[in-house]
Parts: structure tokens; C-alpha cells; sequence
């Protein structure tokens, strides 16, 4: 994993190009299910075969997250939760760590922020308030406990260290034809982007024209400069959802919620909705199992 | 009196341990805390109420960090937390105990200490759950002197009594029982050792005013971040 | 100083109310002039007689604090410059300086954003590469050069610290009826506010409807948690720009940086520029003088 | 020979020296380097230009802190900083000297660390400028071993000549002098010391084609920025 500057900007031909440029053993990010997820390449992750994959999640994992362990494309997770939200634990997850086939390094929501920051910033780490006492800092290694250097004070403070993601992977509304891409308020993909090697998005929609050249769009863009590749997924983020176009399929999630619970009830959901052709969901509406 | 859904009970008691309070803030999952403001804010309170994960019209632009930012920067008085484990020093646990897997700590570590409040809540009261010692500690419910803690516990809550954290003796109180159980049911059920108020009064039922704005406004508010409650509790479906 | 969260939006009558909000001796945070001064309060500030402010530079300052500083209204500047940029140095700022009338706290832009991001995030110092050598961390005893505490080779490292202003005070395009005003990318307006005590907003436009609720809209703005009150400015940040409304008076502050070389001409342009009734400033266009 | 302005000669100067380079950042006030990176676009080169100050369309959305992080992502290839006075050791002072105040430091304490490559420019080349050692250090030239340094100085140029650093030796070297100046009129202009390249070459003037892309899209491109340069060489006056 060299490459970290993108210059022109370069698009693939669909998501399963994107997870062909995954490979295994990557340190992968991952925007948790409220925020454009690229589950399309997911599917395609696992059609690939995929392994040794280690996830980050920024800062909770889910649906897609869970897709891949019960798959078996992951080594481990950093991550603070691995849930389904409303639709319950993530079972895949959960029987995965129960039954040890799958390492958990635990993590706090704000400490994963702050270690992304750190390599957002260049620095090899940054404190946070908060976190001392709990069991979470004896077991991560990578954290410190210190003295606050500008005091004389007693003031135990801890210390993320910088987490370096080889790939940031999500999904976006828009991108325009000079690379760029529109994440709206979803501003923890930039930070995701800004602290890994290499970002791969899939969008809904080219735009035209420069969306940095229009202020109103502006704001909401993650610069070309931070794009390593991009690909069009129409409706890419399903059964999660992209604000204003399409809503999360809550019933969706419920019987995936269900239904893997049991390894053979996953192996037919994966039978049904990811060995079948990507197309075949691009094109029709999704399906909804309540 | 009126007939009421557990869950109305429990989101009116919420709705007053939060009292006066200028910004609440939710996280994932919670959507009897999430009842409890949209009550408030139904009742004319000037409060801000943040929601993690609103699906539509999300507070926060700097994306899911701004929570966190907030709270360290001493903008969150009241914050909510639930757990696999709680314990009689008010430690929660969100991660593992006998061989089960838990979601994980979200952002307990760090929320415990930077709201300058923190609830409590957990509908399940019983022994696996109301522990005398978590079995990992997410986020500790006391800290040493000298660590930076800007809150600490305020209460617990469960589907069964309210408790008081008393920080002077780092212990519970309970306060109240809700209707249909009893003193000694409940420290049956409860694993960790606590202080009595007596006589144990009586958590008090939603009045036909709370029950009218829940399931008037509030139903229809809740429906659209937690779906599947909003369908359990009041027959409601998400709006589209 | 004690208030942090404003609650329900707050709306003041004029610039004029906004500078009868900065009391004497605050440390106010102000915007280069790239990026939305609040001119309009700056000449407020003036007429009221302000005295003692700390004026802290995000992270350079420019025509504002050069007309703060003329006035006598400013005690010290921490910031990385202060500099009209093409028009050439700010005249008051070095004369004051090169008399001893003005303290300066030297820093360098990025330890400005550091020390508010440390505030942002609640944390009491934050790290940053780069720095060591430089004469600035002699004079700054409030940064300190320590070992990385998560490495046993030598690497040593460079501590901000957290830096919180008083006031935050800058300009913006809109402001909605719920209290939130629209910054666009100038995302070092939502770091001042993040770390201020109070936020004080000028705008040029009053939007109907809440911009929270409006995804394109959403990611440029200032939730009104952050701001303590806003007011309307029209033209408010003139002689400088707001982009796509007016552009900044190229003319006018090469004219500025020309007559206020002298203590005379510097007079001479406050009587004219400042002394004059705002409301005049604000109904005609703004004149230039090249 | 064509008649070229100094500015121009500069900013062809300034774009041999940039070469091959993903990424370059221009600060404040900075014109001839803009104009450098404006040519080298006209050229065709896959460069990406970020301009701190950019009046419209500015590339950045994270507002002024982007640049720097950008840096300390080790995505800046190439920077530039000008100052009040150089040394021989590629120390730079952008605060203060002999009783005389100067702007500040801006980001130069750590650019000068984080970009890949600094060219130091400043078109006066006299010895008040170009000294034995600076009064202040705004940024050092040369870091002790251990302290973290991604990048470091590449070249220094003049209104007179052209010097590159040697990293080894820690020195300038002097490569060239521009057209009308020779060795022992920069010797004395200088007031540090420097190694010689021997003979002394003479600056590259600017070709008919780099004049012809200076004085087209590349003088239109910068009058949105640098209205005042642009008329001075130029007589171009901004774009509304």
C-alpha cells in the first residue's frame, strides 16, 4: 500500500472493479450503516472470496460488516459496536467472536475519531478525556495512559495512537467528472478518506460539471485528491439507505436479522442476495422480506 | 386511572430525570430515551435533543464525531446509556460476560465521563443483568481523584424500579417501584447491594395529559427513527 | 465568560448590538480576511471604543484586526500573521508592533487549528509534527517539546496547547429562523465556534425554513447550538468578500494600506470609513478608491 | 531573443524547478509561483495546483486547516516559502530583524517539515535579505537527527540567481545566474556563504512558447487571484 496522492481522476466500471482492487488482508474502513455504505461492493467482496480482511469500523459496524464475517472474508475488527441497530444484534458477528473464529480489538466510538484524526493531522497520536478505568484500555496495547505533559497536576490522560487504514471504502450520492465526490454531512468518510492510503467510492450518480466550483455543493464534496478510484452503483448502499433517494429497507434488515442467526439461514440469504447477479438487484426494486 | 404501555411509563420517568436540561443527547438504540424528549419537547420545553442516529434531518454536519466533540467541549447535560451488565458501582459493561458477545462500548468510555449526566436505562431487571460486578468494564461508574470526569451516573432505570446514584456514597438508592412490583422482588432480582428510601414509594404512571401528547405527536415523531418501537408500542407505521 | 449553549435562537437587532456583546479585555477569535470577517462589527467595535482586546488570528489576520489595533482597541494579538495580503503589510499592526504598543504571540497556522481542534474535541493539548527548530517554541512556554510516549526511539514532538477563545466572531451568508447560519467551506468558522464560549454572527440574509433540514444546504452549516446570537449585516463584511454575493474591494483596501501608513491617514480613513453612520455603509454600494 | 518581463524569467525559473510533482501548494502572496504552477497546467501537466488563498473555487472544503493536513498526509509534493530573511543554513525569519516587524511566520514552522519539497523564493537579493543568520528562525533549514522531517529545501531563487541545496553538505550551492547579473555581483549581494558551481551557468530564459501561454490563459488565470500583479506585468486588470 504505497500510493496516496490521486491525481487524474480515475473511475472503475462497476463495484465489483472496485473490490477487485481490495486485496486480502487489507486494513479496510468502514462507515457505519447510517452512513453510505458501499454495500454493493460487499456483495461483490464476497463473490470474490475475499479474505484475511481486517475491518475498522468509524466508529460502529453493521449490516455490511456482518455480510463479510459470516462469509468469511474477515480476520478482525477495531471497532466500538457491531450491530444491526433496530433489527437487532449482528448475528454473524456475534457467533463468529462467541465461537473465536473472529478477533475483536474493542475500540470507543471518540477513540477511533481521534486515531483517524491523528493520521488526518500527520501526528503518531492524539489524547482523549474520558476512557480511564475502563477494561478497554488494558487491552489495547496501542493506547497510553500519561501524565498531562502541561501540568504539574495529576492528570492521567489517554492516548490514541494514529490507525492508518490501507483502504477507505464507502459509498456516495453523486461524483463529478473530475473525481470528486458528494458526501453531504456524512463528514466522517473525509476523515476517513483523509487518513487512508487509498479510497475507493461507488456513487449513484454522475454529475456534471466541478462540484468544488459550486458553493452550495461545495461544502459537502470530498476533493478528487483524496479518490483513488470511483464507480457507479445505482442504488449501491441497499438494503442500507442514501438520505433523500433511498431509505434504509428496515424490513430488509429485520430478516437478515432473523434468518442469520443460523449459518444455513445465512448461506441461503447469501444464495438469494449476493451470488445472484448484481444487475439483477441494480435493476429492479428491492425486495423487501418482512 | 389510565391503562398505559410499559414503555409510556418508563418514557414519562425519563422524561422527568432529565427536568431542566438544555440539551439531551441519544444514541444508538434508545428509543424510550428518544420518547422521553420528543414528550418534552411535545410539553413546550425549550430543549435541544440530539439524536445519534435520526435518519432524516440529522442535527450534526461534521458527520458522526460531532456528538463526541460536543460532549468534550461540555455541551451535553444529559446523556443515556444501557448495557449487557451494570453493577452496584455503577460500572457498565457492553462488551462480554460468561461467553457471550455484546455489540460492543460505543461511546461509553468516553460519554460516561464528558455528559455532564448520565441515565442509566435497561428494561430487563434481573440478576444477569444487575450484577454485584461487571464482567468487563465498558465505562467505570466512578473514577480515582485526579481523573478528569466532568459527570457521572444520575440514575438507573430499569423495566421494574427506579435507583438513585448517590456519588457521595458511590452507591444506588432505589427510589421508587414501578406498579405491580414490590421491595422484596426487587432485590430478589437485583445482584448488587443498594441503599433503601422508606417507605419505597410508588414511580408515578403517566397522566392523562403525557398519554394524549404520546400518542398524538410523539408516536408519530418516533416512528420515523425506530420504526419497528413506534409499530410494538402504538400500532404506528414509518412514514414513508 | 461562563455561558456555552445557547439554546433558543437568539437574534440581535444590528452589528451594533453584536459589538455591545464584546466586553473590554475578551480574547476574540477572528476569521483571515478570506473567510467572513465581521467588518461591520469590527467598525462597531471601534465606535463603541472597545479596549483590551486579545485578538486571536484562525489563522492570520488582516484588514479587521489592522483597524482594531489603529483604534487602540487591542492589548495583544496571538496569530500566525497579520498581513493584507496583496495590498501589502497591515500598517497599524507593524507600526504598533516596532513602538512596543502591541504584544504579539507568535504562532504558525497550523498550531492556531491545532490548539481549537484540542478545544473542540474537550482535550487540555494536541500534537504536531514539524515546529521543532523554530524560535516560535522558545517564546511560546505554553507549547512544550516532549518524547512520543508511544515510541522508544527518540522522536520528539511538539504539544499545543488548547487554545479557548471568548468570542467567536465572524460573518455568514444566511442565517435560518431556528438560529443556524450558513459558513459553506469555510470550516475553520465551525472550529472557531466549536471552541468558543460564545459565537457571535453577522449575515447577510435571513433563509426561511430550517437549513438542517435541507440535505444540500446542510453540510455549509452552523448548527445554532454553537451560536450565541446572530444579526443582520447587509454587506457585512465589506471591504472584504463573501463568495458569490460581492467580491472583495481590491481597491479600496490598496487604498487602505496605502493612507494608513501614516497615524494621520489612519485617522483620516476612520473618520470617513468608520465614524460615519453604518447605516450609510450598508444602503449604498460600497464605495472604492483606487 | 524574446523580451521577457523578470517576473516571467522567474516563474519559467520556478516551474523547471517544480518538475515532475503530483501536488503543489501556493500560500499567501505568492504570485510568481502561481503563475509557475498556472503554466505548467497550460502545458498539460497532470499537476494538481492547490492554492491557499484561491479566491474562487477554492479546492478546499475543511477551510484553512485542509492545507496543512494535507501536508502532514504526505500529500504535498512541493511548497514554497518566501521570508524577510534567508540563511545559509535554509533557515527562514518571517517575524521580525533589527527593530522592524515583519508579517509573521504563517505555516512555514511546519510546511517546510511536512511538504516534500520547499522552494525558498524572494525576488530582493541583497544582503539584507540573503544573511549570515537570521534573527529569528520561523522555520530551520536543517533538523537535528531524530527529529521528524518529511521534506526539506530544494532550491533558493532570486531576482539574481538561481542556488540549490545540498542536503549532504547542508549549503547552498550557487546553479545559475540570470541574464544581466554575474558571480561576483552575487557574491556581493550575498551575505552568506555558498558553494560555486564552476563555470556559473547562465537562468534559462523563458522560450516564445512558455511567453505565449504566460501571456494568454496563464496571465487570465492569475488576474482572478493576483489582481495587482497581474496589472503590473501583464496590464491585465481582474475579472469581475
Amino acid at each position: 500500500m504505497a500510493d496516496l496522492a490521486a491525481n487524474a481522476p480515475r473511475f472503475l466500471a462497476d463495484a465489483q472493479a472496485i473490490a477487485a482492487q481490495v486485496p486480502d488482508g487489507a486494513f479496510v474502513a468502514l462507515p457505519p450503516d447510517y452512513s453510505l455504505v458501499a454495500a454493493e461492493v460487499v456483495r461483490a467482496l464476497v463473490r470474490r472470496r475475499a479474505r484475511g480482511l481486517r475491518l475498522l469500523g468509524v466508529p460502529v459496524l453493521g449490516y455490511g460488516a456482518d455480510l463479510l464475517i459470516g462469509a468469511g472474508c474477515v480476520e478482525s475488527v477495531e471497532t466500538s459496536a457491531v450491530s444491526l441497530g433496530e433489527a437487532g444484534p449482528a448475528p454473524r458477528f456475534t457467533e463468529a467472536v462467541e465461537s473465536g473464529a473472529l478477533r475483536v480489538v474493542d475500540s470507543t466510538c471518540p477513540m477511533v475519531h481521534t486515531g483517524l484524526q491523528a493520521t488526518e493531522k500527520g501526528v503518531p497520536f492524539m489524547p482523549l478525556r474520558g476512557v480511564i478505568g475502563s477494561d478497554l484500555v488494558t487491552e489495547r496495547s496501542d493506547w497510553k495512559v500519561i501524565q498531562n505533559p502541561l501540568t504539574s497536576e495529576p492528570d492521567p490522560i489517554v492516548l490514541a495512537a494514529a490507525i492508518e487504514p490501507d483502504i477507505a471504502l464507502f459509498h456516495a450520492r453523486w461524483a463529478d467528472r473530475s473525481g470528486n465526490v458528494w458526501i453531504g454531512r456524512r463528514r466522517e468518510l473525509a476523515t476517513i478518506a483523509h487518513a487512508s492510503r487509498r479510497t475507493y467510492v461507488t456513487y449513484e450518480e454522475l454529475r456534471d460539471g466541478d462540484m468544488l466550483e459550486d458553493e452550495l455543493l461545495a461544502p459537502g464534496v470530498l476533493s478528487s485528491v483524496y479518490v483513488t478510484a470511483a464507480a457507479p452503483a445505482a442504488r449501491g448502499a441497499w438494503p442500507l439507505g442514501v438520505v433523500d433517494l433511498y431509505a434504509i429497507d428496515d424490513a430488509h434488515l429485520a430478516h437478515y436479522g432473523r434468518v442469520a442467526r443460523t449459518r444455513e439461514g445465512f448461506e441461503r440469504y447469501l444464495e438469494e442476495f449476493v451470488w445472484r447477479s448484481t444487475r439483477e438487484r441494480n435493476s429492479s426494486p428491492a425486495p423487501s422480506h418482512a | 386511572m389510565a391503562e398505559y404501555a410499559r414503555e409510556e411509563l418508563l418514557a414519562c420517568t425519563v422524561a422527568r430525570l432529565i427536568g431542566e436540561a438544555a440539551h439531551v443527547a441519544v444514541g444508538a438504540a434508545s428509543p424510550i430515551p428518544a420518547t422521553a424528549c420528543a414528550l418534552l419537547l411535545a410539553q413546550g420545553r425549550p430543549l435541544r435533543v440530539s439524536l445519534l442516529h435520526k435518519r432524516a434531518g440529522n442535527p450534526f454536519t461534521e458527520g458522526s464525531r460531532e456528538l463526541f466533540d460536543l460532549a468534550g467541549q461540555g455541551r451535553i447535560d444529559v446523556f443515556f446509556l444501557g448495557a449487557a451488565q451494570i453493577d452496584g458501582r455503577a460500572n457498565v459493561n457492553l462488551v462480554r460476560a460468561g461467553g457471550r458477545r455484546f455489540p460492543g462500548s460505543f461511546g461509553s468510555a468516553f460519554m460516561y465521563f464528558a455528559a455532564r449526566r448520565t441515565i442509566l436505562f435497561r428494561e430487563e431487571h434481573s440478576p444477569r443483568v444487575l450484577v454485584p460486578k461487571v464482567d468487563f468494564v465498558s465505562a467505570p461508574g466512578v473514577s480515582a481523584a485526579g481523573v478528569w470526569r466532568r459527570g457521572g451516573p444520575q440514575a438507573l432505570l430499569t423495566g421494574m424500579a427506579l435507583f438513585r446514584w448517590q456519588a457521595e456514597r458511590t452507591r444506588f438508592r432505589l427510589e421508587s417501584a414501578h406498579p405491580g412490583h414490590d421491595s422484596a422482588e426487587i432485590r430478589a432480582r437485583t445482584g448488587f447491594d443498594y441503599d433503601l428510601a422508606e417507605p419505597l414509594a410508588s414511580t408515578p404512571t403517566p397522566s392523562a395529559g403525557e398519554l394524549a401528547l404520546l400518542r398524538g405527536p410523539v408516536a408519530r415523531e418516533i416512528a420515523g427513527n425506530y420504526p419497528e418501537f413506534a409499530r410494538r408500542v402504538w400500532g404506528r407505521v414509518a412514514p414513508v
